[in-house]
């Protein structure tokens, strides 16, 4: 089904990106009306009778999918926690846990009802809110063996440590108030339409024929753009480049990194809904492109400062991650490991030299390796892409294909300008209605002790 | 010589490292330290219990000069601390009778440079 | 088969409540003579014949549950090591890793005859002592799906953290040795039998049609009740509540809280012992109470103290997935949320205002989440429970059933009494054998230096 | 098709054992040209036809098991880093970092097609290089029921953490680069052949009917004796013994543990490829005989210097997993029992007495724990194994057959050779080439700074 | 002026503060410091390997103060530390010759307090 | 009485203890310093950010002795700690007015050893 790309685009292809921007950025004021007419829309459009039934293997593994990636929001929060300064160290924590809370919730009011229920193109419709009608069930429409439910609980997982990712960007100078409104905002403006117009059904770049299998699109790019915007609206953070002391605990990043590349499993593998070949295939191109990635990294470090860092090795390997992401059903190992090699290079030149160069403060780079890396993962999807390994996916360039490739960038350029420039203005928004950074002092302190009124660590015992 | 001890806020503490390197005082032991002054502790709460916290987190510097840096080191320390709020610390100045160098043996004023 | 309570009560509730309760404080007597007893009983009672057969899907799901369990021991350890001083910290994972080994060896050689082989309906018998009978073939009275031994492995893992929890009573002061014995009785004398009367074939309460999915009343009740009695007979640490001072390592009790919540999961949807629907729903509700109650608490301490906490919310979140556990295959949704607020709410209320008033020490607050939050889930198992999730259910209050609530109410009673008194009554026969609290020596110095010969960290090195 | 043994051993025993040496010594010479002639032979053997469908349960287990597997590599790096000075913390998280990434592009190219590839009875053939021909579908040889790359993935995690377990006897000292040529060349012409001969079709000690489940021949053995000879070869660090300051951070080294149990259980019970009745029994061993091992070597300590300490725990609950890794397909829970005690006492008086009496400096007891551990389980295999618990294994010595322990003793014999020479043999090449130890000077200043660039830790901040 | 130094049990910190302030001796800087003395360390043991663990957690204080807050000080420091056991500390006292208050830039006796 | 500082390389540590106790020099008190000296730090490197790493680990020790021990002690420390190379460290010499043993409240120069 996601194979119906080869009529729909070449004549109008610009046409139908300029609409599709605007129209998502439409979204932005009328949400709730668009969703409605969505969902008459969808009622017109009768879904494929397949029959469903509860496979207990599958939903084994999707279960087991669903708790991984539930672990990978903790497992960021150690990732990005071990990289700030020990005074900020709570903060991220907070953060993070404060996301896997609250967008929960949003997820099961509104969210998932917004993504995945019938609607328009550009959004879900309003009949899933509160999860009316989410049961145990399967619903072929999305995964034809598991209970519908647990194919939500999935979903809300990817949901959850989007908006997580991004506090990479700005982390220690937010204010923790207005990053909860910030991302209530944010997870239902930006992240369920891209959710919804990736994997919705109706969802307009679905039928545009995009490929994304896990998230590369909606997860990382949409989240690493958002971060840049982040990055620029709420400046450096004191004394940034040189006043910033180097990460205050190098082993818990370690250790966070460990538990993504583990959820990771859940992440992409999960994503074939099922336990078969498929997910065997997502779990090992998943594995080759980190490690490749790691590795390339590595090397980097050890070329350009003489010696590899462990920090370069595990930022190298999330980025890999990252990029295999959107391509991890449809490329074989071999495409993996160039898929892994380019997520260690790109990322590493964006942190290296670009970061540099343009003088933002990416504090954790969550631009540098979700953003790049996404960007990189769907374009290299047009490139890698076999049918030999998916039937249901499409070949890519070098399979002899070009125009998934061509997909793939007005995809990537949707995304890149929507998450942008809605991420900017409901910043904007936030920062006029209640600020975004916290006082000069309060950052001098750490947010640990002015804002949550607690220290990480005590020094006499 | 003098044994200069400085009680600063961490915060500052590379501004007066630059200050200190500005008047040729490289040489500097720095460690973590808690105190307690005039400045309040924010009251930190656990599970609703508050703890007064009034042990801060403070960096203490300590720099053995000859007398003729004694007052370089003070203005250094004091200009690179100085934010003009409570809590900014003290500078603490103690003689310095004797000093050693362990790698080459040399004494007093040529081993404290 | 859970939902025969319509006929058993009412009319002699009360006396069997009274029988109960004297019944099981008999079982300290004669724990093998009523056992022994009880499989002659059982002898007589045949087994309905249940076609078994081991599905693959349904065992993939409980081994991973099994797993997932098993790692919320080491996970609670964090949590409550995080929370102590520094010169405690191994103590405390010690004595989890103890219970770990040596409630595991309980079990095989008794504890899990005495909880589920044929028996009374007050102590299973001795049938499958060292697990002799308990093969890789179903039981279909358990779970008709899976090996034997794998249910047994995965009620393992229950009764190996059900005492662990306790520890957060007495942390920081209790005798190491002491501890060991406590709990090999503890668990034969207090969570054998409970487990039986709720879970085994045959048990009382479970006969009664008391719900209790994953643990509410078996696992938390039992636990805070006797952490009640161990921190009134182990009286206050030395400083108490002044002079202690704040936890050494949050990150660690994050990290702590981090894998709880995971291997929740396991606890509670791995109790629909089967991957299908009700593990799904289980796993939904799971997490939407643990996200409602860790908001809930947050937004407690924003009110109360100005500032939200990262302890506040991973203490609120544990308490939503206390409180959620006996509800877990029975509500929808929106009961959990509705349990979910009430978990962050009612054990806020404990810790911050009980507590303080009356001036026990349960230095970790293992009744004030545990036993409160247990409380307030097997209660709200009365309310919220619907038969529209699970059949084998029943329907709670507000689904137009009085009785559940009733039977849930008593299930409460009976178990908060005989758990606090026979968990009183071992303490002190403990105490009066071989002391039960350190040295005030030993208590200054740390009990790793003191009673482990190690320390946690170096301070030099 | 392991219980082929009882025809084939006894009349020539020594003289294939001879011969078994010198031809796996010969595959250093000549892996390729080996390789090359097993394939052609291979190929000459049709595989028996097996009907080979993918069944979900067993491959969500596989899967979920796989992951473990993977996590057990970051696992194994917290339980040696917790042990270490604070100096060298990054550089243990790193090398096994770097072996997760660069083992498994090693496997990927070649690794796997000699350990599995069809080939002679000393090394696997050359068809599956670069995983050519390791498909979608299930390969019957091995695994029926799971898709081929699922079983390619699982085995690659054993392949990844089998080198990451030498690093413990030259942790705080040995050169990085070294290490990756090392280790590669150890995959390549250590692991991979044992692998083939153990688990290999056509291998010929799983032809002589050499029981090994989940690799302790193969990976703990194996490990452990290139691990003395690591010691032997680079050296005592400098101060040792009484120089060298305890385990930095004791957390860390628990929690390291915690995941290591946690992850074992996908190594041994994910060995049964299968979710059923054997994957249960592997579970349940697995657990019981670290419980026991744990409980143990507590209680040793306790004797002998009057207090169990929590790293005594740790590592003889990591003794247990050792030792019942090659028996956990094959004994009962009173085996476990039996074989964990024995993995307490065992490697206990090897770290306690042998390591201090001899001298070498095996820094985090690599050989200690996993050799002697290893060596202890295989043995106990040939003393407890039943075919009550799996037919397709043998009956041990104490279920009257002799045979299988002779078949045991010769394999670790074999092992045990090959390791420590080619583990010699290849050091010695490596440290004429490039030297395999740092400088005293990066020595002192710890390998973090000198190696890496890094600090684990910040000390203000 | 005197700078007061007291090496101390880490557990009786809490004791020494809450003397310090019922003598008005408010300004007080603390810190980790290990120390050997006569109290004999706890061997600490390691997969069997014995550390003698002769260098123990303590605490140090140091206290700025006028020459006549300096038995008080010293009284305060001893009542709050003492137990009678080996291991109680010392306490050592240093001239201070002179003191700067960084917010104000005050010296001497006026910085000190 | 002298109150004699040394920083010194933290992997001397265990060497100048050892000559101190030789010395019979069994009371001491160490700890965790950063210093800046001659010996330039390495650079560390995070995500190819630079940190110059100016301040390097060192341990401080702080002894209180009688003067007759002051030679003494300033030469264990030089041969435990000297390696010839820089960052070997420095001693001060601090005088010591006056010690207290909190345990018997004994002073001067019963008190300090
Ligand atoms: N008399 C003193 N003795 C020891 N430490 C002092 C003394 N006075 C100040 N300090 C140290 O200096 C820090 C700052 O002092 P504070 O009184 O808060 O600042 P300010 O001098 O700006 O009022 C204190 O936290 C303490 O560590
Ligand atoms: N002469 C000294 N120089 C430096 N530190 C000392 C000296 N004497 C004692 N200390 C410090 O005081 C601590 C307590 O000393 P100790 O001799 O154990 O106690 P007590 O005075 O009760 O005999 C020591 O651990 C050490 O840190
Ligand atoms: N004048 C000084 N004041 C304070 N600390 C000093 C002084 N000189 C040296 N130090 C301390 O001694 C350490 C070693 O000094 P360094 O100059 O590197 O060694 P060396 O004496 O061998 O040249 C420094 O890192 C610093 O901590």
């Amino acid at each position: 089904m996601l194979a119906t790309w080869d009529r729909s685009i070449r004549p109008a292809g610009e046409a139908r990106l300029v609409i599709g921007v605007l129209g998502a950025l439409a979204v932005l004021g009328g949400t709730a009306a668009v969703a409605r007419a969505g969902e008459q829309a969808a009622a017109a459009a009768p879904a494929v009778p397949v029959p469903a039934r509860v496979d207990s293997g599958d939903t084994a593994w999707v279960l087991v999918s669903a708790a991984l990636v539930m672990l990978m929001t903790p497992g960021l929060a150690f990732f990005y926690g071990g990289l700030v300064r020990r005074k900020n160290m709570l903060s991220v924590l907070m953060q993070c846990l404060m996301l896997l809370c609250l967008i929960s919730l949003q997820w099961v009011v509104l969210g998932y009802s917004l993504s995945f229920a019938p609607g328009t193109g550009l959004i879900g419709g309003l009949k899933w809110l509160f999860l009316s009608g989410v049961g145990l069930e399967p619903n072929a429409d999305y995964a034809a063996t598991i209970p519908h439910q647990v194919f939500m609980m999935f979903q809300m997982m990817f949901a959850v440590i989007t908006p997580a990712l991004i506090i990479g960007a700005f982390a220690e100078r937010m204010k923790f108030s207005s990053l909860c409104v910030f991302m209530l905002l944010w997870a239902t403006f930006v992240y369920d339409p891209v959710a919804h117009w990736v994997w919705g059904v109706g969802g307009f770049l679905r039928q545009w024929g995009a490929l994304d299998f896990a998230g590369g699109t909606v997860v990382h790019i949409n989240a690493g753009m958002t971060a840049l915007a982040a990055a620029l609206v709420l400046g450096r953070r004191q004394g940034y480049p040189e006043g910033i002391s180097p990460p205050h605990n190098l082993p818990f990043a370690v250790l966070g990194a460990a538990l993504l590349w583990f959820g990771w499993f859940g992440f992409n593998a999960g994503s074939a809904l099922g336990a078969g070949g498929l997910a065997g295939s997502a779990f090992t191109v998943t594995h080759i492109a980190a490690a490749a990635a790691g590795l390339t990294w590595a090397l980097l470090d050890w070329l350009k400062h003489k010696k590899p860092t462990t920090l370069g090795m595990i930022t190298g390997a999330v980025g890999g991650l990252v990029s295999i992401t959107p391509a991890s059903g449809y490329v074989t190992p071999a495409g993996a490991i160039c898929i892994g090699i380019g997520a260690g290079l790109i990322p590493w030149v964006a942190v290296t030299y670009i970061k540099a160069a343009l003088g933002y403060d990416d504090a954790l780079d969550a631009f540098g390796v979700h953003g790049v890396g996404g960007i990189w993962g769907a374009i290299a999807t047009g490139l890698f892409a076999t049918k030999s390994v998916n039937p249901a996916g499409a070949d890519g360039l070098f399979y002899g294909n070009p125009v998934l490739l061509w997909i793939q960038i007005k995809t990537v350029l949707i995304t890149v300008v929507f998450s942008f420039v809605v991420g900017l203005v409901l910043l904007k928004l936030v920062q006029a209605c209640m600020g975004l950074r916290v006082s000069e002092h309060e950052e001098r302190v750490g947010l640990d002790l002015a804002l949550h009124r607690e220290a990480a660590y005590t020094v006499i015992d | 010589m003098k044994y200069v001890i400085g009680i600063i806020q961490p915060d500052r503490l590379d501004e007066v490292l630059k200050r200190l390197t500005e008047e040729e005082i490289n040489l500097v032991t720095v460690s973590n330290v808690l105190g307690r002054g005039r400045q309040k502790g924010v009251a930190q709460v656990y599970r609703s219990h508050k703890e007064q916290g009034s042990l801060l987190k403070k960096i203490k510097l300590e720099i053995a000069v000859n007398e003729a840096f004694v007052e370089r080191t003070v203005k250094a320390i004091t200009d690179g601390a100085h934010t003009g709020q409570i809590g900014d610390g003290k500078i603490f100045v103690l003689d310095l009778p004797e000093c050693v160098r362990i790698r080459t043996g040399e004494r007093g004023n040529e081993a404290i440079g």
